[in-house]
This record gives structure tokens, sequence and C-alpha cells, in this order.
């Protein structure tokens, strides 16, 4: 049916950077934003009254109490364990996707080295989650 | 321990670096008009310092100032929504100090009021509830189903809230004409609104996993710590002083009461608004069995005096159990009042239920005692 | 245009990792070392390699500096400001780094790949799913073992000592 | 294109000696663990920077490869600091050093 | 005649004239349409102080739907907030905090007193814990009567917010 | 969440309960399980009003233990009051709760009485285990010297603590302390609960403090 | 007492508006027209197929479609339209304002009130604008120990990531500001810098409550990108390539929802947990923390995180609707462009006008359009409705949720669409 | 199973509400009915009857300057102040009679319970926000006119829901 995805789309880039251009308009985009938004900013402190007289104003909120205390200090030390595996599987997934584009173009025992990473990922997987359950180490 | 320890807030905490003391209230959605000073360990609580006293308006000092009938009205400000509920020990102890006699109506209706009473309270209880959550649904509905008895009481004793309806000796004001109609259509079309509340909320499985086995209040502990109410009931205990010492004519009233035996926040939850459905039938029930006419209060000469003597009286208000000592020395002020409000009962179980609690779990667990701060402050 | 931003991408990335050991606060060093990683991607970018451009991105900005901001933050703010800094250590270092980027540079401007340019066409991302599934097999079961057991060991080194009887808790 | 693979290589060692200097003269863990990205990345460039002009796919493959294996070393590595700082209450290689004794 | 005129103090008085009459000509509009937005979008801070909060939170229930003038009361956060409605009672432990909460806001910001008890200590005159209303504590825009007040009349009492806001003026722009 | 990390939570609980716990004796059982048989099973009576025959019961088991040392005030149909002398009250109330089986506090009210120089603490208890007890309100009354000048927690106005008998008195003797400047001996919390922390006055509940105009 | 009705007029403002406009206009003609008259005669004119461009030629071709139609599509094709309206920064922005609104209203409804009513005289369909008013005119706190930079770039740049998030959204065919080979991989790249900024953001304001939130932001975004970045993988088996326009093409006859209903429901709830929505505000939950990480921001600063959001919102949605939904793939529904218009011109009273340059937008475009608004707007539907219904969710349920349940459908889904592969259903010589 | 189902049926329960008739009072436009004119109070038979408690309303031909309201409010919130009124009425010889500050009343009604004369009524008008707290006292003067209101929406309750007719 649509047989145009099933062949291998050539990959345009004949000279040395010349891909890039394209993701330049992300970029460009990211410029735009920033250009268009940082002047609501600029704007938005010419337009509004300011009174700096009071120096509680601009200490940190705190429910209506004076702040006591470090505001920087508190840590989910708790789950610590997640973003640690985060950084590892994030990895993992994404070397997924380099085998996941191509599956279409490779024959069917390519698919066992996968198969076999998944499994040695998939034990790590259950040993970081049962490490990661357990609230009172962390 | 010989002298007082500074005032919470004011002790400076020199503790580990994970540990983090963070003020919730009174500027703070989730805490009402109180404080709390947690301390969390990443995202477990250690401590917990409840603070409250921040609407404590000397109500039982101002009370030895002013006579019997004048006393009503500030009396009945610390639960406004509850009004005629924290006022009815009051009442029912100035009554026998008085040695009055109250008409079987003005019985009749006083239950009427005081079941309507406990539903707007506890609709906004459950709307408090909602938000505490992050559900605002849950806070829009209940607060606008309540309108429809709000409407009720409304009529009845032309106040909102703040009905100043009892009295010593009855109530102030007879119903208005056609009152049984209206009423029994709107409680009708309420029972019908509370229970769909079941889809959204009750059987919702991202509320139930977020208070099911959080804070549990065992059956001991609600013993020990003498809670009162929803909290005792939700805990496996079967105790409403409605049942247990009518007073009026509940005895003669076919309602039953509502027992959960996990104690955690869910079933705290649930007791109320299963109450509610109870309190529909209570209504109900009244109104068919209410004398259609008759005087509704006993004249009153100005400024009574009472007995001497004391007298310690208990009713079942949204919250639980509330009572009232009045001590009178024969004279027009009584000499001593003294509300024993659930709210402050249940508030000393906040600590032991929060503790190695999640920080997630603080507002849930808090609102689930069933605590109106006000009214703890009195 | 490409030379243009050639230029662009070398300032910045020289820049900030120079910011990124320099700059006195450890979390402004933190976003320095996300703009040498963020430039390289951009040189991957400029060398046709789109897959490995945003590989870095996502794993190096999205998820390394990450982890790197986190353990910044968690310690004391004193230290985040703190710079110990060796005066004769630094000019010895300083002399090093020169030493070695003159002596390779050097050898590099001598050698042959100055001549190297090519006309051919970039590699197809594809070929990279392609290599780890046939020619590069046993590597990627390597790197399931390594990052397995680099999730292990750090779990199990992050772990918080028990206070009480001071052994690792299991 | 007048891009030529020198050019790469030439940033790829200025990374390189930015990257040693930081190895030699820091002594802060953190900062350490900085100058080895930015060696780790130094090399990736190089890799790629030659997989390209030599078409190859096999460079942009090892720098796939490498970038995970920084990913592994860098949850090592910050949980070994985290261990230290929990230790010691400090990042400073030397005051571990002080110490310890 | 005309060279005696084009001097560097009449070009100066001519390009001051010009920047005023932009100011002006800029001014009126800018201040219409901040002054108009100030109206319709006052987010209340969410700080109960007693139990006139009761009718506060009834004022936003579906029956008295204060979101239809533009008000939410959903803001956890101070620092987003322009309207201070206490709620009721202030006592002495109350107040500096309340205080506090009202510095601790951005400008512009207006208060409502609700009740009695904020106006002037109503039920609580003598009471040893009340304050005696809380002008002494921060200015205050609008009073709004009642034991609590209803809904309506605490409605009633933003539109007269509006009302006065609309008469403000916003502020001296360019 | 899994059943094992549930366990923890819980454990973690039991560990560590309040901070300032930690301080005190440990916490005596609710209800002993022997004190079920030394109370007769008798039905309240609400139709005699005249014959509180159940509430004069437990006064006079009372009565019959201590003798002097407690004084009934009175017996009216479910309640029962009695007045204690603050060196006794501790036994009392541990025989209310051990053998009378009252297991919780209601309320705990202050009362001053410039006149005869005291401060009487009421405790109404009342029990949640007991059937036959759920109508019935037991007054345990003690009185504490009462001094003019009053400096809270340091001076004569001392009681001892109910805390270790009934746990529910905790927050209610922290309000009779601020409110009344009644010091509990044994209470390892005594601080200020409702009063803004820069309170320097008398203590509000005495007779001598007047309000503002009146 | 009677009620004072706040009778501020709208038209009041915009007649102070329209009399400065005049004013500016005459004194335009009186000393702008002919300064440029002066200007004009001393430069040379450019010829423009073949016609000299005098100062009258050029006020002519404004008021000349078959002129100006040319010079519109010419812009049009520029990379400064792509980024600033059409399937860029203006259109999201429209959709997402739509959103905020329709969200208020929809929120209202549900809970059985009115909603925004008086402000703008029809059912309040001004309250946006007037809360932009108010947050632009509002003052800007800056907390005293705060890391000032980092605070002031932070809602900027949040912004500015949605916006590049945006730009990698095919809306119709060829309509995309960035058409990448591997825009899949760049979707999550530029998803990575949330959280980064999130926590900057929260550790800039130096206070305890934003902290906590930034934290939990961190923890809930990152826990969340593993099963969304695994629950696209099976479309991407499906289809062999990483560009989205080609997976949104792929699914010309059938959307990949119909095979891979798992990943969809993954992907949806990780979307809910990305976007901080109600059951997942854990970062901005109020009752625990406050507004999270948001809790420092005040006036314009938080309009821009809240303008930032709800345009992640509309390209979450987009992305759905691309990779699952078919994109802007649908049924024919635009009406064809009247062919008589080209063929014969329009009637404009007594002349009859040729327009060459007719229609700007081909008809494939404007159903593509339309269809992907369509889903779009259906998607962001289901994406609001939970706030009415949802309490919030705890921070370690979220977590295991995330790490248990949805990694694990993710990899079912991941074998899914392998068996469909390998058993020829789909795939090169497949059976569909 | 029953987590997917629990969550459909939130979901179905959310969408169905939205067909649902809003509840909403349209306040200024719309206003509540009320039992009757207000809250009063026959002193022959000592029973109120009911109505809303609003601002008060002051029947000069009634009064006689008794203060009994006055004295009652005392004991409340002190609202109530006696004032000279420039009239003379034959039966109010000192011509002083209550002027309200609705800064301090708190609607209880138990000055209307205490006027013997049925002197003072409370009226259905509640709208009573003032820019100051001078705005907020009533002289008897004001207390003497009697509200214009038209409040006439009343619940209505049909299949559809419940909303304000
Ligand atoms: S005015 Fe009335 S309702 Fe409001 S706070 Fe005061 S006592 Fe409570
Ligand atoms: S209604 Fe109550 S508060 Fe108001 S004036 Fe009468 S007695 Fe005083
Ligand atoms: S209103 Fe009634 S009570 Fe008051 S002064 Fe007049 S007559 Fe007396």
């Amino acid at each position: 049916m649509h047989t145009f995805l099933y062949k291998k789309v050539g990959f345009k880039a004949e000279l040395v950077g010349e891909l890039a251009g394209n993701y330049s308009t992300v970029v460009l985009m990211f410029g735009f934003a920033v250009a268009a938004m940082a002047p609501a900013l600029v704007i938005s402190r010419m337009l509004s009254p300011r009174k700096r007289s009071n120096p509680v104003k601009f200490l940190p909120m705190e429910c209506g109490q004076v702040p006591t205390g470090e505001g920087r200090t508190q840590f989910m030390m708790q789950y610590y364990a997640y973003i640690l595996m985060f950084v590892v599987f994030d990895v993992v997934a994404i070397f997924l996707y380099a085998w996941g584009s191509t599956i279409l173009y490779l024959p069917k025992e390519a698919t066992l080295p996968i198969i076999a990473f998944l499994g040695i990922i998939f034990a790590a997987m259950a040993f970081a989650l049962s490490q990661s359950d357990r609230r009172k180490i962390w | 321990m010989s002298t007082p320890t500074l005032p919470p807030g004011l002790a400076i905490q020199k503790a580990d670096e994970r540990i983090m003391t963070l003020n919730v209230g009174p500027q703070h959605p989730g805490s009402g008009h109180m404080r709390i000073i947690v301390q969390i360990d990443g995202d477990y609580i250690v401590a917990c310092d409840p603070d409250p006293g921040y609407v404590h308006r000397g109500e039982e000092k101002m009370a030895e100032y002013r006579n019997y009938v004048l006393n009503i009205p500030h009396l009945e400000r610390p639960v406004i929504h509850d009004s005629c509920n924290i006022l009815y020990p009051y009442v029912l102890g100035v009554e026998e100090l008085l040695g009055l006699e109250v008409s079987e109506r003005a019985k009749y209706v006083r239950v009427i009021a005081s079941e309507l009473n406990r539903c707007v309270y506890t609709m906004y209880w459950l709307a408090i509830y909602g938000i505490f959550l992050g559900h605002s649904t849950m806070f829009m509905w209940p607060a606008g189903d309540r309108e429809l008895l709000i409407d009720l009481l409304e009529k009845m004793t032309g106040a909102r809230v703040t009905h100043s309806y009892f009295i010593p000796g009855g109530i102030r004001n007879d119903l208005p004409a056609n009152f049984e109609d209206v009423c029994l259509r709107q409680v009708n079309y309420f029972e019908k609104r509370i229970k769909e509340y079941a889809d959204i909320f009750y059987d919702n499985p991202i509320l139930i996993s977020r208070t099911e086995k959080t804070g549990i209040l065992t059956r001991e502990n609600a013993i020990r710590l003498g809670t009162t109410g929803s909290v005792l009931r939700a805990s496996g205990i079967d105790y409403d002083v409605r049942k247990k010492e009518p007073y009026d004519v509940y005895d003669e009233l076919d309602f039953q009461t509502n027992v959960l035996k996990s104690g955690d926040s869910y079933a705290r939850s649930k007791i109320p608004w299963l109450d509610m459905m109870e309190s529909c039938r209570i209504i109900r029930d009244a109104l068919q069995k209410m004398p259609k006419s008759g005087s509704v209060r006993v004249k009153l000469k100005p400024n009574p005096k009472g007995a001497i003597g004391s007298v310690y009286k208990r009713v079942e208000s949204g919250r639980g159990a509330l009572g009232c000592y009045i001590v009178s020395d024969k004279k027009a002020e009584p000499y001593r009042v003294k509300l024993s409000v659930p709210s402050f009962r249940n508030l000393i179980a906040l600590p032991h239920l929060l503790i190695g609690e999640k920080l997630g779990n603080m507002p849930s667990v808090y609102w689930s005692l069933n605590y109106w701060p006000v009214e703890a402050d009195r | 245009m490409a030379d243009a931003a050639f230029l662009a991408l070398s300032v910045i990335t020289i820049g900030s990792a120079i910011a990124a050991l320099e700059l006195r606060s450890l979390v402004y060093g933190s976003i320095a070392l996300m703009g040498t990683l963020g430039g390289i991607a951009g040189f991957f970018l400029l060398l046709d390699s789109p897959f490995v451009a945003m590989f870095q991105l996502a794993v190096y900005v999205g998820s390394i500096a990450v982890l790197i901001l986190f353990t910044v933050m968690l310690v004391k703010r004193e230290l985040i400001f703190k710079k110990v800094e060796d005066k004769r250590r630094k000019f010895v270092g300083i002399a090093l780094m020169l030493v070695l980027m003159v002596s390779l540079g050097a050898v590099i401007l001598d050698s042959g790949i100055k001549q190297i340019t090519t006309d051919e066409p970039a590699v197809d991302f594809r070929e990279i799913g392609e290599d780890f599934v046939t020619y590069y097999w046993p590597a990627l079961i390597l790197m399931g073992l390594i990052l397995s057991g680099a999730v292990t060991g750090a779990l199990v080194l992050a772990r918080r000592v028990d206070e009480e009887n001071g052994q690792r808790v299991n | 294109m007048a891009n030529e693979l020198t050019e790469f290589v030439l940033v790829s060692v200025a990374l390189l000696g930015i990257g040693i200097y930081g190895l030699a003269v820091k002594r802060n863990f953190i900062r350490m663990l900085f100058a080895v990205e930015i060696v780790i990345n130094a090399a990736n460039l190089n890799m790629v920077a030659f997989g390209r002009f030599l078409p190859h796919s096999g460079g942009q493959t090892l720098a796939l490869f490498s970038i995970a294996i920084a990913a592994a070393e860098v949850a090592v590595g910050l949980s070994l600091i985290i261990v230290a700082y929990r230790m010691y209450h400090n990042i400073d290689i030397a005051d571990y050093r002080s110490l310890k004794g | 005649m005309l060279k005696d005129l084009i001097t560097p103090q009449n070009a100066n008085v001519f390009v001051g004239k010009l920047g005023d009459i932009l100011e002006k000509a800029i001014d009126k509009p800018l201040g219409y349409a901040i002054n108009w937005g100030r109206i319709w979008s006052l987010w209340p801070v969410h700080i109960e102080t007693a139990c006139c909060s009761v009718e506060f939170g009834a004022a936003s229930s579906p029956r008295y739907d204060v979101e239809r003038f533009g008000i939410i009361e959903a803001f956890g956060s101070l620092r987003q907030c322009d309207l201070v409605v206490v709620q009721g009672t202030i006592t002495r432990k109350m107040a500096p905090r309340l205080r506090l909460v009202y510095d601790q806001m951005p400008e512009p910001k207006y208060v409502i007193a609700m009740g009695a008890c904020a106006i002037t200590g109503g039920l609580y005159f003598d009471s040893y814990n009340v304050l005696p209303g809380i002008d002494g504590v921060i200015p205050v825009d609008v009073y709004v009567p009642g034991c609590p007040p209803r809904p309506e009349t605490l409605i009633q009492g933003c539109m007269l917010l509006q009302e006065k806001i609309k008469r403000m003026k916003a502020r001296k722009f360019v | 969440m899994s059943a094992e990390s549930e366990k923890e939570t819980v454990e973690k609980k039991t560990e560590n309960p309040k901070p300032t716990a930690d301080k005190n004796p440990k916490k005596p059982d609710v209800v002993p399980p022997t004190a079920k048989k030394t109370i007769p099973p008798k039905v309240a009576t609400k139709e005699e009003p005249e014959l509180p025959a159940f509430e004069k019961g437990i006064g006079d088991k009372i009565t019959e233990k201590f003798g002097e040392k407690t004084t009934i005030t009175f017996v009216k149909p479910d309640r029962v009051g009695i007045k204690v002398g603050r060196e006794n009250i501790h036994e009392v109330a541990e025989f209310a709760r051990d053998v009378l089986n009252y297991d919780h506090v209601d309320s705990v009210a202050g009362v001053d009485y410039p006149a005869d120089k005291e401060i009487e603490v009421v405790y109404h208890l009342s029990s949640y285990t007991d059937p036959s007890l759920s109508r019935q309100i037991l007054e345990i009354a003690t009185r504490a010297q009462r001094e003019e000048d009053p400096i809270p927690g340091n001076d004569a106005t001392k009681l001892p603590s109910l805390r270790d008998i009934f746990y529910s008195v905790e927050f209610h003797e922290r309000e009779v302390f601020e409110m009344l400047g009644v010091f509990f001996e044994g209470h390892p919390d005594n601080r200020r609960l409702l009063l803004p922390e820069d309170w320097a006055d008398l203590p509000p509940l005495r007779k001598d403090f007047r309000n503002k105009g009146r | 007492m009677s009620v004072i009705a706040p009778n501020f007029k709208l038209s009041e403002f915009i007649k102070s508006i329209l009399d400065n406009a005049f004013w500016i206009l005459l004194i335009l003609a009186l000393i702008g027209i002919p300064a440029v008259q002066v200007i004009l005669f001393y430069i040379e004119m450019p010829v423009i197929n073949g016609e000299l461009l005098t100062p009258f030629l050029a006020l002519t071709w404004i008021a000349d479609p078959s002129r100006t139609l040319p010079i519109i599509k010419a812009f049009m094709t520029t990379d400064l339209f792509r980024i600033a309206a059409f399937p860029g920064f203006g259109f999201a922005a429209l959709l997402a304002a739509g959103t905020i609104f329709v969200e208020r209203k929809m929120l209202a409804k549900l809970q059985l009130r009115v909603g925004p009513f008086y402000c703008g005289k029809i059912e309040g369909i001004l309250q946006l604008m007037g809360d932009g008013l108010k947050l632009i005119s509002k003052e800007i706190i800056i907390p005293a120990k705060a890391d000032k930079p980092i605070f002031w770039a932070a809602p900027v740049l949040f912004v500015a990531t949605a916006a590049a998030f945006v730009a990698l959204i095919p809306v119709a065919p060829g309509w995309v500001v960035a058409d990448l080979d591997v825009g899949l991989l760049a979707v999550f790249a530029i998803i990575g810098f949330f959280p980064i900024i999130t926590i900057l953001s929260a550790w800039a304001a130096n206070s305890k409550f934003p902290f906590i939130g930034g934290i939990r932001a961190l923890f809930q975004m990152v826990s969340f990108e593993i099963p969304l970045i695994l629950s696209l993988l099976g479309a991407v088996i499906l289809t062999g390539t990483l560009n989205l326009s080609e997976i949104a093409a792929s699914q010309s006859s059938f959307p990949w929802i119909i095979f891979l209903p798992i990943g969809a429901i993954v992907f949806f709830v990780t979307m809910l947990a990305e976007l901080e929505r109600i059951p997942f505000d854990l970062p901005e939950a109020e009752s625990e923390i406050v507004a999270g990480w948001l809790t420092e921001l005040s006036g314009m600063m938080y309009g821009l995180v809240q303008l930032g959001t709800y345009l992640k919102l509309y390209a979450f949605a987009a992305l759905f609707v691309v990779i699952f939904l078919g994109g802007f793939n649908g049924p024919m529904l635009w009406p064809p462009f009247p062919e008589e218009i080209i063929t014969e011109g329009i009637e404009l009273g007594p002349v009859t006008a040729q327009i060459p340059g007719l229609p700007v937008f081909s008809q494939e475009v404007l159903n593509g359009i339309l269809m992907f608004v369509l889903k779009t707007v259906g998607v962001i539907f289901f994406i609001l409705l939970p706030r009415g219904v949802f309490p919030r969710i705890r921070v370690d349920l979220l977590l295991d949720l995330g790490w248990k349940k949805l990694i694990g459908l993710a990899f079912v889904n991941i074998f899914i669409a392998l068996g469909l592969l390998y058993a020829g259903i789909l795939g090169p010589g497949g059976i569909i | 199973m029953g987590t997917a189902t629990g969550i459909i049926k939130a979901l179905n329960s959310g969408i169905k509400h939205l067909a649902i008739k809003r509840f909403t009072l349209r306040y200024p436009e719309q206003k509540l009915k009320f039992v009757g004119d207000g809250y009063q109070f026959d002193p022959s038979t000592g029973v109120g009857i009911a109505g809303l408690k609003g601002r008060h309303m002051l029947f000069h031909d009634h009064c006689t300057g008794c203060q009994l309201c006055s004295i009652a409010c005392e004991g409340v919130a002190e609202a109530i102040g006696m004032v000279k009124v420039p009239e003379e009425w034959k039966q109010n010889k000192k011509s002083i009679m209550p002027q309200i500050d609705y800064g301090k009343c708190v609607f209880c009604g138990l000055c209307v319970d205490a006027c013997p004369f049925y002197a003072l009524y409370m009226t259905n008008d509640y709208e009573l926000s003032s820019f100051s707290k001078e705005g907020l006292i009533y002289t008897p003067a004001q207390l003497q006119v009697k509200p214009d209101v038209s409040q006439n929406s009343e619940i209505q309750i049909s299949d559809r829901g419940a909303t304000h007719g």
C-alpha cells in the first residue's frame, strides 16, 4: 500500500554540513521565541509600578512566615535511584531507536542481539527497581 | 522540663542537613487557618507540630460577660456552617440550668435544623477535601449542592449560615408556610446529587490509591487519643452521641450509624458522606413525625438567672461529640463556659498520623481528621 | 554559511568548556558544560550525523546534565561557590595544556589528514542500527553489560549507610 | 564545502587540552568530572569527524557507544561523589585525603 | 526671523512638547487598557483568617460563581495575586502574618475587608485577642459588612472595587 | 505501593513516633484485658431519673476504694462528679481507667475561683469501649493553689499531669496551662498552644484578667 | 443600596485608540507624505517587471490583489513566515490561547457554573486579554537571595523551548517549520530541556517550596521520559523512519492507534505527566507545596510560563495526532476552491477581476490543516478533561506508575509492533 | 481492571455533567427570592416571624427611645448607638433613636427580639458594601427607608438539574 515507506529513503546530504541547514530553523524558532518574549518582560518591567521600600517583600515566600533556614537544602533522596536509572535507561531507549528505525531492512535473525541486550537490561532494571523501592536505604 | 520551651516557630531547629522545616500555613492553600510545622526528610515527614490559635478569639472569656441569651451569637461563630450543632449543647445546658421545658414541635424543628446543618458542614468539609486533593470539581459540586440546604436553612432561620436559631426554651421563629414540601423536594434532590459523588470521587481509583492505607489510626489509638466523630467511627468504634445518649427527639427517629474498620484516610473521608445520606433519612422521618403546629418557644424573662451548679451536655455535631460545660453561680451571666470541641480533640491525632507519612499525604490526612481550625481555636 | 556556523560553534564550545572549569559557581559551571555539550552536538550536525547529534542532546544535555545539576545542588551552598585553587598548580596545568595542544596540533597539521576531504554522501543513520545488530553486536551486548553494571553499581554505591550499625543495609 | 577534517580535529585537540588542564589543576570532584566529560566529548568529535570524512558508519556507531559509556561513567561517578560527600561533607579531593588520616 | 526661532533651546522645547503630546497620546489608551485588564482579572490570595472564609468559598461555588468576574480562587502563591480578601477576624497572632502577606504581594494590590470582624472587630469588640478592624494593619479599599457577608454582598463589594480601580490612575507611562 | 514498602512505612512510624514522645515513659496499654471482669454489667436507666442507681454505684465504688480522699459532689442521671485532692488525682484517674473502664477524656476545663484562691481543673471522663458506660460522664475535679501574680510554669500553681494515664489530655492540658497558668508536672510538652507567641499578660481565663471595656 | 455595575466600556477604549489613530494619520498626511515625496524625488527607483516603480505604482500595488498575492505567496515560503506565523509560533500561540479559554469554560460547565462571563460582552471571550493585560502591568518581584540571571531567563527559555518543540510539528503536507530526518529524536532532545529549565528556575528562586516543586518536576519529567520514548518506538518500527512528516504521511489509510492502542495509551498518560496536568500536577500541587516551582514567579514571568505550558500542551497533543491519529490525513472535507474564480475572475461590482495566484493554499493543504486542527482539538479536549475528573496523584505512586506499569506496557507495545511486522501483517510485503 | 473501569466511570461522569444545567445565580441580574419581608418579632407572642435577617428598618412612629435594642446589642456587637433625631414624636420624648453601624452588626436579630414596640424590623436588603467605614453607619433617617428590592429567583429542580429561574 504505502510502499514508498518501505523502500529505504536515501540520505540527502552530499556535502559536509549540508544537513545542518535544516536544523537551523529549530534554532531560529527558539531564537524567535526568545526575541518575542524577552520584550514582554521588559515592557512589563516598564509598565508595572514598583515599590521597593519594604525589604520584607523580597524575602522568599513562606506562607506568611518570615522564612528560616536555607532555601535549597531539601532533597528527595528517596527517589535518587530513579534519576540514576533514568540516565542509564535513557541511553538504552534511544539505542532502541537506532535499531527500530532500521528493522524493516534487516533480516529477522538480526533481532537476536537486541533481544539479548534487552534481556540484560531487563535484569538490571529489575534489580534497580527492587533497590529503588526500598525507601529505608535512601 | 521546668520551663515552657520557646513557642513553635521561634525555636530554631538544629538538625541534620537532610531535614528541612516547612511552615505549612497560615497563608497556604493546604492549611486552613492554622500552621503545621513539618520537618521533612526528603519526602517523608519526620516531625510535625500543629500550631493552631490563629483564630483564637477568646469566646470562653467573652461568654462570662454576656447573659445566657446574648451569648448565642458569638458561641455559634466557631463553626458558622454548623452553627445549630455547636449551639445545641449550650442551649440544652442552659435549659437544664434554667429549668425550661421545650415543646415537641420545637424539638423536631431543632433536629431538622441540626441535621440540615450537619449536611451543610459536611458538604463544605468535603469541598475542601476535594480541593486539598487537587480535585477542583469536588470543590465545586459539594459547594454548589450545599446551597440547596443553605437555601432551606435560610428560609427557616433568615440567615445563610449564622442562624442564631436555637434559643433556650425553643427556637426563635416558626417554620415558614409551605416549608415541608420545599424541604422534602430539595432534600431528595440533594440526596440524589450526593450519590453521584461516588463515581467521580469515592470510587475514583486515583483517590483510592492515594488515600487508602495512609494515615492509619488503629482502633486502640483512636480510643487512646480520645478522637471522636467520623474519625472514631472510621476506626471501627460505633459511638454516636445521637444513638448512645439521645437528646431531644433522636430516640424516636429511625437512623443508623456508619462504621468502617480500616481507619485510614479513605474511611475517614467516606464516613461523613455516608452520614449525610443518613441525615437525609432523619430529615424525612422528622418531617413526617413532626407535630404540624404548636408553640415553639417558651417565653423567657429578660436576663434569666441560672441555678447554682454545673452541667455538661453533649451532642453529635458534624465533626463528632461536642460537649459544653457550663458553671453557673446564680447570676445572669454564666460563671464559666467551656466548649469541648471535636476539632480540638481530633487535632491530637494529627502528629501521630503524619509522622512517617509522605509529604503528599499531608493534606489528605490532615483534612480527613474532620478538623475545622476556627472551632479548635474558639 | 557553514564556515560561520563552524566558527560560532567552536567559539561557543571552547569558550564554555573553559567557563565550565573556571566559573566560580558550580551551577553556572554545569550550565556552561551544557553549552559545551550542545556545541559538540552542533559539530555533529555539521558533520551530517544528526542521529548522534540528537543522541548527544538527549543523553548528555537531557539526562547527564540533569544528574550533574542534581548532584551539584545536593552539596552545601558554600561548597557550590567555593573554589580551592593552587596557583602553582594552575600554572603547571596551563603549561601542560599548552604543550599538549601545540605538540598535538603540530603533529596533526604535519600529518597527512590535511588532505582528507570528501565528496561522498554522508552515512545514513540507519546504518548505525544495522551496525549495531550485525557487525558490532558483541559490542552491543557488552554495552548492555556495562550499562547494567553501571546502574547496579551506582545504586549500590549511592545507598545510604545505615547509621546505627555502620553497615550497608541490604 | 570548505570545512576540512583538520578544523574539527583541531577543535577536538583544543577541547582535549582544556580537559587535561582541568584534570590536572582542579581538585574539586565535580569539576574533575566536568573535565572528564570534556575529554570524552573531544574524542567523540574526532570519531564522528573521521567517520564523516572517510565515509564509514563505524565512526557514528562508536560515538554512540562512547556516549553511552560516558552516561554509565557519570552515573557511577556521581554516586561516588554522593557517597564521599555523605562521609566527609565536602567535595574536595584534597580534603578527603586529609580527613582520611 | 525664522532663523532666530530655530535655536537649540527652541528645538529642545519643541521636542519636549512633542514628547508630551506623544506621552499623552499613549498614556490614555494604555491606561484604559491596563485598568481594564486589572478590573477583570482580580486574583485573590489564598489566606483564610477566620470563619468568613466559608462564605468566600460559597462565593466561588457554582451558585455565586465569582469567576464570572474573572476572580479565580485557585492560586496558591501570593506572588501571583492582586487582591487580599481579609476573610474575617484578625487575631493578634494573625496580624503580623497578614501584614507580611500583604507586603510580599506584587503591586498593584487591593484589599477587601470582609465581615464585621475585619471591619471593626464585630462580635469580638471586647475580646483580648482580636484586633478592632484591620485598618491599622493594611489599607482597605472596600468594606463588605455582614457576619458573614452574603456572597452577593461580597460580589457587590468586588464590583465596587472594580469601580474604584477604574477610577484609579493606572500609572504614568513612557 | 507494594506490600513490602508499606510494611516498612509502618515500621518506621512505630520506630520513631512523636519526637517528643521518646522522653516519656512507655504509654500504657489502652484497655487491660482484666479490667472487663471487675465491672458488673448494668444498664443505665433513663426512665427513673430520681434513682440513678448505676451512677450511684460508680460513686460508691470510688468512695469504697478511696474513702476520705474523694468526695462525691453530685450524682445526676448519666453524670457523676467527684472531687479529689491534687495528691490523689493520679491514683483516682488510674482507678477510673483500670477498674471503672473509662478510657478517654472528653474535655479538661479549668475554672478559676479567686475567692477560694484556687483553680479547679475538671476532667470529663467517658468511655468508648464499655457499652454500659456510653452515656456516662465522670467528672473528676481537682484544685490547685492560685497565685496572685502568676508566672506560668514557675509558681505553685501546679498539678500532676494525667497524660500518662489518659493520652487524650495532652492538648487539653496545654490549653489549660496557657489559659489559666496551671502547670502540669509530668506533661512533656507544656507549651503555648493558642495564644500569640508574644503574649505577656495574665493567663486570660483567670477572673482577674478583664476584657477591655468590661 | 443600589448596585454600581462596572460600566467600563470597551467602546471607550476603542474610541481613544481611534482618536489617536486619527491624529497620527492627520500628522502623517500633513507632514509625512510630502516628506516622503521629497525624498523619493532624489532616490533612484527600482524597475520591477519592466516597470519603473514610481510611488504611485507602489501605492497601487497595495490595492491590486493580482500583484500582492504573488508577494504574499513569496512571503509565505520564507522561513520567517513559517516560524512566526503559520505552522510556527503564531498558530500555536493562537491554539494555546484558545485552549486556555476553552479549558476555563469547559471546566466551569462540568462544574455546573458559568465561568468567565462579563469580561468582553459575549461569554467572557476577552477574559484572556484581561488577564494578559493585568499580568503585563504587574510588578515583577525578584526575591532578594535569588540567582537573578537564571531567574530572569528561565521563563523566556521555557517558552522558547516549547516553541522549538512546536517547530517540529508537521501541520499539513509540506507545512512544517523544520523537516528533520530524525525529527522524533529531536523531540526527545528538546523535551529533555524542560526539566533542566524547571530545576534551574526552582533553584534560582532560593526558596523552599519552589525547590521542592522543582525537584518533583524533575523526578516526574525524567521518570516519564523513558515510557514516552519507548511508547513511540512501535510506530517507528512499523514505519522505519524518524521523520515526523513521513510518519504522518504513512497513515493515509489507517492511523496507528488501531494497531498500537497500548502505545497510544501509554503515550497519553506520559504526556499528561510531562505536561504537569492533573492528575499529575505534583510540581504545582497547591495544597502541599503552594504553587511548586512557580511559587516565586510573579507578574509576566508567570504569564510566560503559562504560555509556555500551553504551547507545550499543543505540541504534545499535535505529536499524539501525528504519530497515532494520522496527522493531516483524513477524509476530504474542505470544499474545492471554486474553479471559476481562477478562470473567470471575481465580479467586484462593475468590474471583473482576474486574480492570478489564487488559491493561496491548495485544497489538500487546507484539508490537512482542518483535519489536523480537528484532531488536535479532540486530543486537547481529552487532555483537559481529567482536570475536572481526577484528584492529584502522589509522588511515589506516580514514580511507581511510570517505572513499573508504563514501561512494561511500552515494551508490550513494542512486541506487538514486532509481532505485526514479523507475522507479515504489516511491513514490506505485508497483508495490509 | 477495576482501575480501568473506575477511570472510565469517572470520565463518563464528567462528560455526563457537561449536559447538566448550570446552577449559577447570575447575581447582579438575578436576585434570590426570600420568605416574607424580613425577620420580624412579635412581642405579644414572643415568637419571631421567619424572614431574611438583612438590613434593619426602623419605624419612627413606633420607636419610643427605650434603648432596649441598644442594650441588647451591647451584649452582642455594640452596633447600635442612640442618636438624637430632629423630629419630635409624642411617644418618644427624648427624641433618641437607634443608629446602626453595619461595620459592627452581625445580623443576629436579637435587637429585633428585644424591641417591645414592634419598631425594629429586618428587611431583605443585603447589598451594603461601601468604600468607607462611615458609609456603613446608618442613621435613623436612613433606616427608615424601605429598601427597593426586586428579588424573584428561586431554585427550580428538574430532571436536568437545579437552576435558578
Ligand atoms: S464577621 Fe462573623 S463570620 Fe466573619 S469572621 Fe467575624 S465572626 Fe466570623
Ligand atoms: S442584629 Fe444583632 S448585631 Fe445587629 S444591631 Fe441587632 S443586635 Fe446588634
Ligand atoms: S427601636 Fe424599639 S427597642 Fe429600640 S429604642 Fe426604639 S422602641 Fe426601644
